[in-house]
């Protein structure tokens, strides 16, 4: 099993989310999407820790953990975020969202 | 205190718990199909034909007056008046139901029919454990399952069926005044049609 | 290719591609809890046994629920959730393959990639105790700081209009 | 002797496992832990739901299930042959996949569960290094299931039921891991196996459980209040309150998926004792030290029988709670107590042994808890309630 592997594994949910952020209307699938990514790149962290050459030092590990950390608020306040347009458009569909178009 | 209350039902809870295995009293659970709780007198179920004597055809109060169909208010009773007529227990002839059924899947246990009926002829049974697996013959009772002695009466409703006695013995008492009187006048003629119908016709 | 690393991730991209793709947004977010839960194993057979667990704890327990929540609470007017615009989805179509080209042609140039599995190192929960406290430990006071700050604002953002109309 | 008895079934599948070809001994290995898992903890389910029933019948003065078989003994297997031959019934417009998935899930995560709970010396499945972790992270999966199993059955009380259960996980959870995060302080690892060899030792006759100290305690009530609303049991059941959500997220299921719920919210209920006995009881460990001649698994057992009867007593006196008071007791008692439970953990760490630690350690728990429990009680009325029509 080499690294290659769950680079590509990587990569195609990688690929996945973004198709997803920029083809869906919905904000909270775009969130979705942003999320996946995230994973994706998360999953690189761990898998080059793995393979790295001094995996004592639990630098790949911490950094995701901090990442999901992340990930955690940015879920929460994105949401809330979400919820608080939705009250005032009465819609998530990100095309109607314009009025700061300019 | 926070928590108090709950510390103090949880006391109660468990002096319930030890308690229903010290003491029966508490518990209050009838077991069912081997015990059973004495019934209240007033208890009633659906209605029953009382008949006088042994013989349920021949002793049979009811005289077809069809009182009780009418009143019926979910028309669950349904009779056929004789053509002929049998002497009732006054000995008087009377008409009998050649055909009387109650469809108890109907009947709403009202009493309506037995406040009506003027021979004191049908009144409420209290059996109740009366599921069938027939579905359409087994709740559309005919006479014969109806007929009930007044012995029978007598047991389920002692004080109501002492009553029904007295009414019953005042009628005899009066039906037998007017035939002395009757037969002390010993007039021929027949009597006029009274206007009650229990003041009974003419022998 | 191992046989779990294959199943694991055959379920890793199908719930993404899945939850990228399905009409019912609900049925969105449960593909994408069979993706978080593929990474969690992946995370296993890579032998971070607590990321793993964490991913779960925060993923499918906080995440995937939260927003579930969000769909339910904002459900109901859009009819159709896909881009409807052709030229956008040729330009979309382009990017996509572009990353997708340039990251795997990235890997398999580089010779890091064809490196094998190493033999696992022992790390205990105890080490990335002691390294979270140690060597991370401003990290993971930013990291709470921010979660602090999250909370408040994710609060005063869905609260805001029920204050106002008060 | 007392050695053999107490590690008969280790002995046992070692045994078993020597006699297999070395290419499948780890998977003969594994089957031959979990196997027992699942058949023993479903067994253990159908007896508490008699010792329920008769028990909760005892505390309202009834006698409960005396028919089936001797003194109604047999009566889990009566409902068993019921409910696995009633109709399986899907609502029409269900979503049908996820209406299947639901109940599958939920068994699934909470047998997960048992995986690291330690039932005997060296009676472990999986003696994971992040035990307490995994033992969170599955039971974080089941508000997925409750979700999907109230959301697919689309039906408006399933749905509020699933929102309401959701809400009340999610705000247990909180004080439930802070409570255990104690232990975990003290112990200074998150294996179960550790933790309950940390808490083996004895001191004369007593033994070193981590209930023995001020917040070992506080933490152990409040791991308890927060198991109680997190496996739905009453007083914390309003997810699935018959009388107003006519049995919540599950109102839609029937036959053997409602089956599969309700072995998992017992399941449920033994496998966060389970972790409450790891946690705070030691585990295996004999609550005195000249009774460890008593195997261990018995001993586990034991604990656990006491946490199921006292989790039906609770649920035979305690009323049901409101949602808003539910809420408040969350976020406005049990948070703040379980946070101010973690400094009084690390101040008993790091404060020398004696009588002063006591004392310090308990005003630190009870002080609060006065206190916050007069701030709960402020502004409730609690005088004798009266009627307006019914006198």
């Amino acid at each position: 099993m080499t690294l290659a592997g769950y680079l590509i594994v990587a990569a195609l949910l990688f690929a996945v989310g973004l198709a997803g952020a920029l083809t869906r209307r919905n904000a909270i699938l775009v969130l979705i999407g942003i999320e996946l990514m995230l994973n994706a790149a998360n999953l690189n962290l761990i898998a080059f820790w793995r393979y790295g050459r001094s995996p004592e030092a639990l630098t790949g590990v911490l950094f995701v953990i901090f990442s999901i950390g992340v990930a955690a608020a940015e879920a929460a306040v994105g949401l809330a975020m979400i919820i608080a347009i939705y009250r005032h458009y009465k819609t998530t569909n990100l095309d109607y969202i314009d009025s700061m178009k300019g | 205190m926070l928590g108090e209350g709950i510390v103090r039902g949880l006391a109660e809870t468990a002096r319930n718990f030890l308690g229903s295995f010290v003491s029966k009293e508490r518990l209050t659970t009838v077991q069912f199909p081997e015990e059973r709780l004495p019934q209240a007198e007033a208890a009633r179920d659906f209605p029953f034909l009382v008949y006088d004597g042994e013989d349920w055809q021949a002793g049979m109060r009811c005289v077809a007056c069809q009182i009780c169909e009418k009143e019926c208010p979910p028309k669950c009773i349904f009779i056929e008046k004789s053509k002929d007529k049998k002497p009732d227990a006054l000995g008087r002839a009377q008409f009998y139901p050649a055909r009387f059924d109650i469809d108890v899947s109907v009947c709403m246990s009202c009493q309506i029919c037995v406040e009506v009926c003027p021979f004191e002829a049908i009144k409420m049974d209290t059996a109740f454990e009366l599921s069938t697996d027939d579905r359409f013959g087994g709740l559309l009772w005919d006479r014969q399952k109806l007929a009930l002695s007044d012995a029978h009466y007598h047991a389920i409703h002692p004080t109501d069926a002492a009553h029904t006695d007295e009414l019953l013995a005042a009628e005899k008492a009066k039906a037998e005044a007017r035939t002395k009187a009757a037969v002390a006048k010993a007039s021929p003629a027949p009597m006029p049609q009274p206007p009650a119908p229990a003041a009974a016709n003419e022998p | 290719m191992t046989l779990p690393f294959t199943i694991i991730a055959a379920l890793t991209i199908a719930g993404a591609v899945a939850a990228m793709s399905l009409r019912n947004l609900v049925h969105c977010v449960l593909a994408l809890t069979l993706a978080f839960a593929g990474l969690a194993g992946m995370y296993l057979l890579l032998g971070a046994q607590f990321v793993g667990f964490a991913q779960i704890l925060v993923y499918i327990g906080a995440i995937a629920i939260l927003t579930v929540f969000a769909i339910l609470l904002t459900r109901g007017t859009e009819p159709d959730a896909f881009l409807d615009l052709p030229s956008a989805w040729v330009s979309n179509s382009v990017i996509v393959a572009a990353v997708f080209g340039v990251l795997v042609w990235a890997v398999h140039s580089s010779p890091l990639s064809r490196r094998t599995l190493p033999p696992p190192p022992q790390i205990t929960v105890r080490q990335i105790g002691f390294a979270l406290m140690d060597r991370f430990v401003l990290p993971l006071e930013v990291i709470g700081l921010l979660l602090t700050a999250a909370l408040i604002g994710a609060v005063i953002l869905a609260m805001h209009e029920k204050q106002a109309a008060k | 002797m007392t050695e053999t008895i107490d590690q008969i079934f280790v002995i046992l599948k070692h045994w078993l496992v020597g006699h297999v070809p070395t290419a499948v001994e780890p998977i003969v290995s594994e089957l031959l832990s979990v196997v027992p898992i699942i058949l023993l903890f479903p067994l253990l389910f159908a007896l508490i739901t008699v010792m329920e029933r008769k028990g909760l019948g005892r505390i309202q003065n009834r006698y409960g299930p005396n028919r089936v078989g001797p003194c109604g003994i047999l009566q889990p297997i009566a409902d068993g042959i019921k409910t696995l031959t009633k109709e399986n019934i899907v609502p029409h417009s269900a979503d049908k996949v996820v209406h299947l998935l639901a109940p599958l899930l939920l068994v699934m995560a909470t047998f997960l569960g048992y995986a690291v709970l330690p039932v005997g010396r060296n009676m472990v499945a999986a003696n994971m290094d992040a035990g307490v972790l995994f033992f969170f992270a599955v039971g974080s999966m089941t508000e997925l299931s409750v979700f999907m199993a109230g959301w697919s059955s689309r039906n408006k009380y399933s749905l509020l039921g699933a929102m309401r259960a959701i809400a009340q996980m999610i705000s247990y959870e909180v004080p439930l891991i802070l409570s255990s995060v104690t232990v975990i302080m003290a112990a200074g690892t998150l294996s179960t196996v550790s933790i309950v060899e940390q808490q083996s030792g004895y001191t004369g006759i007593f033994p070193h459980w981590f209930v023995f100290t001020p917040w070992g305690f506080a933490g152990f009530v409040l791991f308890m209040i927060a198991a109680t609303a997190e496996s739905n049991r009453s007083p914390f059941d309003l997810p699935e309150g018959e009388s107003e959500l006519i049995a919540g997220y599950y109102t839609e299921y029937s036959g053997f998926k409602f089956a599969l719920f309700f072995l998992a919210e017992y399941l449920g209920m033994m496998s966060i004792s389970g972790m409450a006995i790891t946690l705070f009881l030691g585990g295996w460990a004999a609550p005195l030290s000249f009774l460890t001649w008593i195997p261990s698994y018995l001993w586990f057992f034991g604990k656990l029988f006491f946490f199921i009867a006292g989790f039906i007593w609770i649920r035979g006196t305690l009323p049901r709670l409101r949602m808003d008071q539910l809420m408040n007791f969350a976020w406005k008692f049990m948070l703040p107590m379980a946070l101010i439970n973690l400094v009084t953990a690390g101040v008993w760490r790091f404060m020398p042994t004696g009588i002063l630690r006591w004392l310090v350690c308990s005003a630190m728990v009870v002080a609060p808890y006065v206190l916050l429990g007069r701030g709960f009680m402020l502004g409730k009325r609690l005088e004798k309630r009266t009627y307006r029509f019914a006198d």
